[in-house]
């Protein structure tokens, strides 16, 4: 070291140039000031899960079935499910208790991957600070359901990605429909050819058995899809 | 005056040693942690770790949950570095399961890890200037760097620390639509403020003075102690886990590994600061050649392995984070162990301060880059 | 002459005195006010005013902010700070020494007060106008560790132990690298009246010259700072003095990353305001101090007088807050030995430097002795420097180093 | 998982077993030191770095094996399984930069389980070695400073066993499922009314 500490110096000027630059460079000075001024949520962020609908009516247009999934699925277990039932104590596809607690959630979006039905996706509301510990930090089915609308407007990208999900699912089980009816209605059609053919070639008897072999066929071809949970489900 | 209220005892020539608890609620202990500390004066005589205070046995834990469900708690190690430990526990349990990781999301980890190499480095370089008495100004510099790599995790995962992004068999979703020219952007700038970083430290004769012979690990205590990641390699041993085992796709990188030769605070600290250099090379690298293609390989969200044991280790920023699995054929590890880096490069801390002094104490610790959340698990 | 406003000062106090002139007892009584009082206040509005300043300043070298939210700029800060400081509750430790731990903040707050009283605010203007203020001014400042070390042995606290011990021991020892870079100025201004400092200070001859230009580099091309044996004293002196108020990056007694705050551990409320303001407070004298010695005091062009002398004083501030958001902190050991093995050496040099200078300067004429000085004393300072710093560096410290990068 | 030469180790110590399944070796306490201090020495193997102490705690259990017969039918046999605990040890070679090799002391006496410890020759193993102390219980001797560590002094119990029973303590920190409150508050009243 001599008089003048020549390392000392160069860090001084650094940080002059950090004091004087912080003056007129936004790169220098990254502060927001949080109350009058929110950092701009990014559209990809991920808090607490919350629940979506389709439609205006909230318990309509639920796409929650209870199915119990994300309960199972939730590391801190912070999920509570319990089903609806209607009059008749006749359990339905609803959750009538869905609570979460924004106390122990950890915000890891595992609920989010495992849902079939595309029902719980992660909120990025951060304001999440409540005066009751217990009780204020529940937050039950009511405040959880937020309309597709409000998906729409925070996660523009997924909720489109989910709503073309959606929409494919409903299309192919449209199409299925479809091609079901229409197979019933072919062998619909054929059974009745083929009872005509009978009727009109029981004198001749010649081709019958072949007829009625393919009227089987697509009579059990259009039965299988039928268990396909996700077309009961759209 | 009597000095009555003082834990005072006698050295062997009847001299007065003080007893200080340092910790757990200290400035400079980095969480809770506590150093007990019997000093001579300011000369530290001896010191004793104590642990726990964050403890929430987190392996326990794991063993109720499914493999998966381990992943979110991976995060909350090292709470710092979310992307490495997701990797870690991944890369055990793709052991497990033999599955085969798309090419894609084998950049992607690349890009992360490192990414987060970056962060915990610059986060570590600042608070151990702060441990030297600098009044905060290094580690806001440093936090101003890190938030815009933590706003990158954002828009990739969702979280900023708790990224929970990793999966068995690739990553959870690819990258947005902008992402890797983000990335570049501020890859590209950050050896400027590398640059920034060293005018302002490196040469400052305080700096120098305080850190240079201070908490001094020869090559063959430091390997004795299990000492790993940049710790050791300022210790002058040439052992990088991306080097050797060579895990996800590291051996296409051209990057090289910095040794220091003394082994003391400063070498560990231009060890990082030279490894910072390093991982923006293997990250340049990294997004030029990231090909299109899956992110996921098809495997179950829930699988059963078959009864066996696995380690898989990574380089973690702190050093060698490895996991110890053990399968019973079920869904959930029988066993699930966690092998910190910062746990572990602690037993050295008694040894390296004994005989220096009570400020010394104080820069060590922050040399040897713990988080407690890793420490107490 | 262009120091008008110290006479129009003068000549209010004047006026106000003389408006006793039938009661002698309540006049001296009035003298005395008129003394105390308005330093006190000026202080105690600088205090407020510096410690805005530092928040703020440290907070611009952050890339922060800093202080917003209380009036414009947040200007009204420290009187949010003074107000929530008088609300908070006075912890005193239940073993403590009840009456010491009282009387710390008192007895380190009185000495700051009575050493700004020192100190020529401008020509003519002097709380406690003495012949020998720059002795009683080192006399009183060193005052301060008595009573830091009385906060730290009184609290019960170790780290408050700690921190008194390392209080005691950094003043005494840069008291002396102090107080041997001002014999320089005072064996070459021939006084220890302050006044006369900042006289030999200015260029008489050229300020009585009537040439404008003359006049106006007369106020500052005399200043000690500008000639080597000033400048190198100059150094020594800021450094010591930064050592002596507990500044950043001597502030080892209040070592937050190490002994959480020292002495002030077990200080809270207003006791704890009071160190901080007293701090302040000598913080402040001691960079007027080093005004008056070698920045030419109050002399300035244009006008002369009590604002040259808060500029450079408040100037002496700033680079302690900007060494503040600077530099790490030195350990205990290094620093002793920064101060006996290197200040102190080069201190007693420079006083034969100054000496030589000044037979120079007789002998051979100001710009001879000031360029020979430069050459010469300068270089020798220099070369000392480096040898001793050569001398001290322990063998093993390199310095630079080069490292390896490996496959 | 790099191949480990076994067999040099099974020869020049004919105490220690070789596991295939895990590859691992394992290796009767009294012997730890001597083998590992040969292994540590050994040109072929050079492990100079102890990278992780773990401990395993098994409960008896019973294995299920299906082979087919000669009949070509399923059969189902069962082993049983005594219980015991394990100190793993994770070794690599710094220089030879290979590893890892397991090495696994072994004892079946689940209620007073005792191995050798190895900090004496890797002093990195001083912490996990006490952190398997103080989660399992395994007792090693030779440690040169065998204390809890992440549990308080007097804790008694030893919480990564398989047969540790998670304490109630939903009285200190209670969630708001209504369920845990209910928990929480039967529990306060029958504490309460046990002590009054």
């Amino acid at each position: 070291m001599s008089l003048i500490a020549k390392g000392i110096l160069q860090g001084m000027a650094v940080t002059a140039k950090n004091f004087i630059q912080s003056y007129y460079k936004k790169e220098r000075l990254p502060t927001v000031e949080y109350p009058e001024e929110k950092s701009t949520v990014n559209q990809f962020t991920r808090n607490i899960p919350f629940l979506v609908y389709d439609g205006e009516d909230e318990i309509e247009g639920m796409r929650c079935t209870a199915c119990k999934l994300c309960e199972k699925a939730c590391p801190p277990q912070c999920i509570y499910i319990i089903k609806d039932t209607d009059e008749n104590d006749k359990p339905i596809k609803r959750p009538k208790v869905f609570d979460i607690d924004s106390s122990v959630c950890m915000s890891c979006q595992l609920c989010v991957e495992v849902c079939p039905f595309e029902s719980i996706r992660m909120d990025s509301e951060f304001e999440l600070s409540n005066e009751n510990r217990f009780e204020g930090l529940l937050i039950n089915r009511d405040e959880l359901l937020k309309s597709n609308e409000y998906y729409h407007e925070i996660h523009p990208i997924e909720a489109q990605e989910t709503d073309d999900r959606i929409a494919a699912k409903i299309a192919e089980a449209e199409t299925k429909k479809k091609a079901r009816e229409e197979k019933a209605r072919l062998a619909a059609e054929a059974k009745q050819a083929a009872a005509a053919m009978k009727a009109a070639e029981e004198a001749a008897a010649e081709t019958e058995t072949s007829a009625t072999e393919q009227a089987q066929q697509s009579e059990a071809k259009a039965e299988a899809p039928e268990d396909n949970p996700e077309t009961k489900n759209t | 005056m009597p000095a009555r209220g003082y834990h005072l005892s006698k050295d062997e020539l009847g001299a007065d040693i003080l007893e200080v608890a340092m910790g757990p609620h200290h400035p400079s202990t980095h969480g809770v942690f506590r150093m007990d500390l019997k000093l001579d004066g300011e000369t530290v005589v001896d010191l004793k770790p104590i642990f726990g205070y964050l403890h929430r046995n987190h392996e326990k834990l794991a063993e109720d949950i499914p493999y998966l469900g381990c992943m979110p708690f991976t995060d909350r190690l090292d709470y710092l570095c979310g992307m490495t430990n997701n990797w870690a526990f991944a890369l055990s349990a793709e052991q497990l399961i033999e599955i085969e990781i798309p090419e894609r999301a084998q950049y992607i980890r690349v890009i992360c890890a490192e990414l987060t190499r970056l962060i915990n480095h610059c986060l570590l370089v600042g608070f151990f200037i702060n441990d030297l008495g600098a009044l905060g100004t290094p580690l806001l510099y440093a936090l101003r760097e890190r938030e815009k790599i933590l706003d990158l995790f954002e828009t990739l995962s969702g979280a900023r620390m708790m990224v929970n992004y990793m999966r068995f068999g690739g990553v959870r979703c690819d990258l947005p639509d902008g992402w890797l020219q983000e990335c570049e952007r501020i890859v590209g700038r950050f050896p400027a403020f590398l640059d920034e970083y060293e005018t302002l430290l490196k040469d400052n004769e305080i700096v120098i003075t305080r850190s240079q012979n201070v908490g001094v690990l020869t090559q063959e205590e430091a390997t004795n102690f299990s000492i790993t990641g940049p710790m050791l390699r300022a210790s002058g041993v040439n052992y990088d886990i991306r080097k050797v085992d060579k895990y996800g796709i590291y051996d296409r990188f051209d990057f090289k590994v910095p040794i220091g030769a003394h082994g003391d605070c400063y070498d560990r600290f231009m060890v990082r600061m030279l490894e910072m250099r390093e991982s923006i090379k293997i990250l340049k690298q990294a997004i030029a050649d990231i090909p299109e293609g899956p992110i996921m390989g098809n495997e179950p969200r829930v699988f059963k392995p078959d009864p066996q044991e696995t380690y898989g280790r990574i380089e973690s920023p702190k050093g060698e984070l490895g996991f110890y699995l053990i399968a019973d054929g079920t869904t959930n590890p029988y066993r699930y162990k966690v092998r910190p880096p910062s746990f572990v490069n602690l037993t050295a801390l008694r040894h390296m301060c004994i005989g220096h002094k009570v400020a010394d104490a104080v820069i060590i610790l922050g040399s040897i880059d713990i988080v407690l959340g890793e420490v107490d698990r | 002459m262009n120091n008008f406003i110290d006479y129009k000062l003068i000549e209010l106090g004047q006026w106000t005195v003389g408006l006793f002139n039938d009661y002698p007892v309540v006049q001296i009584l009035v003298h005395l006010l008129l003394a105390t009082l308005p330093l006190t206040l000026v202080f105690m509005g600088a205090f407020g005013f510096s410690t805005w300043l530092e928040r703020k300043g440290l907070a611009r070298i952050q890339n922060r902010l800093g202080p917003n939210r209380v009036g414009i700029f947040g200007l009204l800060q420290p009187l949010a700070d003074g107000i929530k400081m008088l609300l908070k509750e006075d912890i005193v430790p239940d073993r403590s020494d009840k009456l010491f731990h009282f009387l710390a903040p008192v007895m380190l707050m009185v000495p700051a007060f009575i050493a700004v009283g020192f100190l020529p605010l401008g020509d003519g203007l002097m709380a406690l106008p003495m012949d020998s203020a720059i002795l009683f001014f080192f006399a009183v400042g060193s005052l301060n560790t008595i009573a830091v070390f009385m906060a730290g042995w009184s609290s019960r606290n170790k780290y408050s132990l700690l921190g008194g011990m390392r209080a005691v021991a950094q003043m005494i020892s840069y008291e002396i690298p102090l107080v041997l870079s001002a014999v320089a100025v005072i064996m070459f201004s021939g006084s220890l009246n302050a006044q006369e400092i900042v006289a030999s200070q200015q260029i008489q001859s050229w300020l009585a010259s009537g040439n404008l230009v003359k006049e106006f580099f007369g106020q500052i091309l005399g200043w000690h700072i500008f000639k080597p044996w000033g400048f190198a004293g100059f150094i020594f002196f800021f450094v010591a003095a930064l050592a002596e108020a507990n500044r950043s990056p001597f502030d080892l007694p209040e070592a937050d990353s190490e002994i959480i705050a020292g002495h002030l551990t077990e200080y809270s409320g207003f006791k704890y305001a009071i160190f901080f303001m007293a701090e302040y407070i000598s913080a402040f004298a001691i960079a007027g101090i080093a005004t008056t010695l070698f920045l030419g005091g109050w002399s300035g062009p244009v006008i002369a007088g009590l604002p040259w002398f808060i500029i450079k004083m408040f100037s002496l501030f700033a680079v302690m807050i900007w060494i503040r958001g600077t530099l790490p902190r030195l350990r205990v050991d290094q620093l002793m030995g920064y101060a006996w093995k290197f200040l102190l050496p080069l201190a007693i040099l420079n006083i034969f430097v100054a000496g030589f200078y000044y037979f120079a300067e007789q002998q051979f004429g100001s710009l001879a002795a000031f360029i020979g000085g430069w050459v010469i004393g300068f270089g020798i300072l220099q070369t000392a420097a480096k040898g001793l710093s050569r001398l001290n560096k322990s063998p093993t410290l390199d310095g630079k180093r080069v490292y390896q990068l490996v496959e | 998982m790099s191949e480990v030469n076994h067999v040099l180790v099974t020869q020049q110590f004919p105490e220690v077993e070789w596991e295939e399944k895990n590859s691992c070796f394992i290796v009767p306490s009294e012997k730890a030191t001597e083998v590992v201090t040969w292994l540590k020495e050994h040109p072929a193997f050079r492990l100079d770095y102890l990278s992780c102490v773990s401990g395993a705690d098994y409960l008896d259990s019973e294995v299920k094996t299906k082979e087919k017969n000669e009949d070509g039918k399923m059969e189902v046999t069962i082993t049983q399984v005594p219980a015991k605990m394990e100190a793993v040890y994770h070794f690599f070679s710094i220089e030879k930069k290979t590893g890892p090799v397991l090495l696994k002391q072994r004892c079946m006496d689940r209620d007073n389980p005792v191995v050798q410890s190895l900090t004496p020759i890797y002093r990195g193993a001083e912490l996990m070695e006490r952190e398997v102390y103080d989660l399992y219980g395994i007792h090693f001797t030779d440690h040169p400073d065998l204390r809890r560590i992440l549990m308080w002094p007097n804790f008694e119990h030893y919480p990564m066993r398989k047969d540790y029973v998670i304490p109630n303590d939903y009285d200190y920190e209670p969630t708001p499922h209504d369920e845990v409150i209910e928990r929480a508050r039967e529990r306060r009243a029958q504490l309460e009314g046990g002590s009054m």
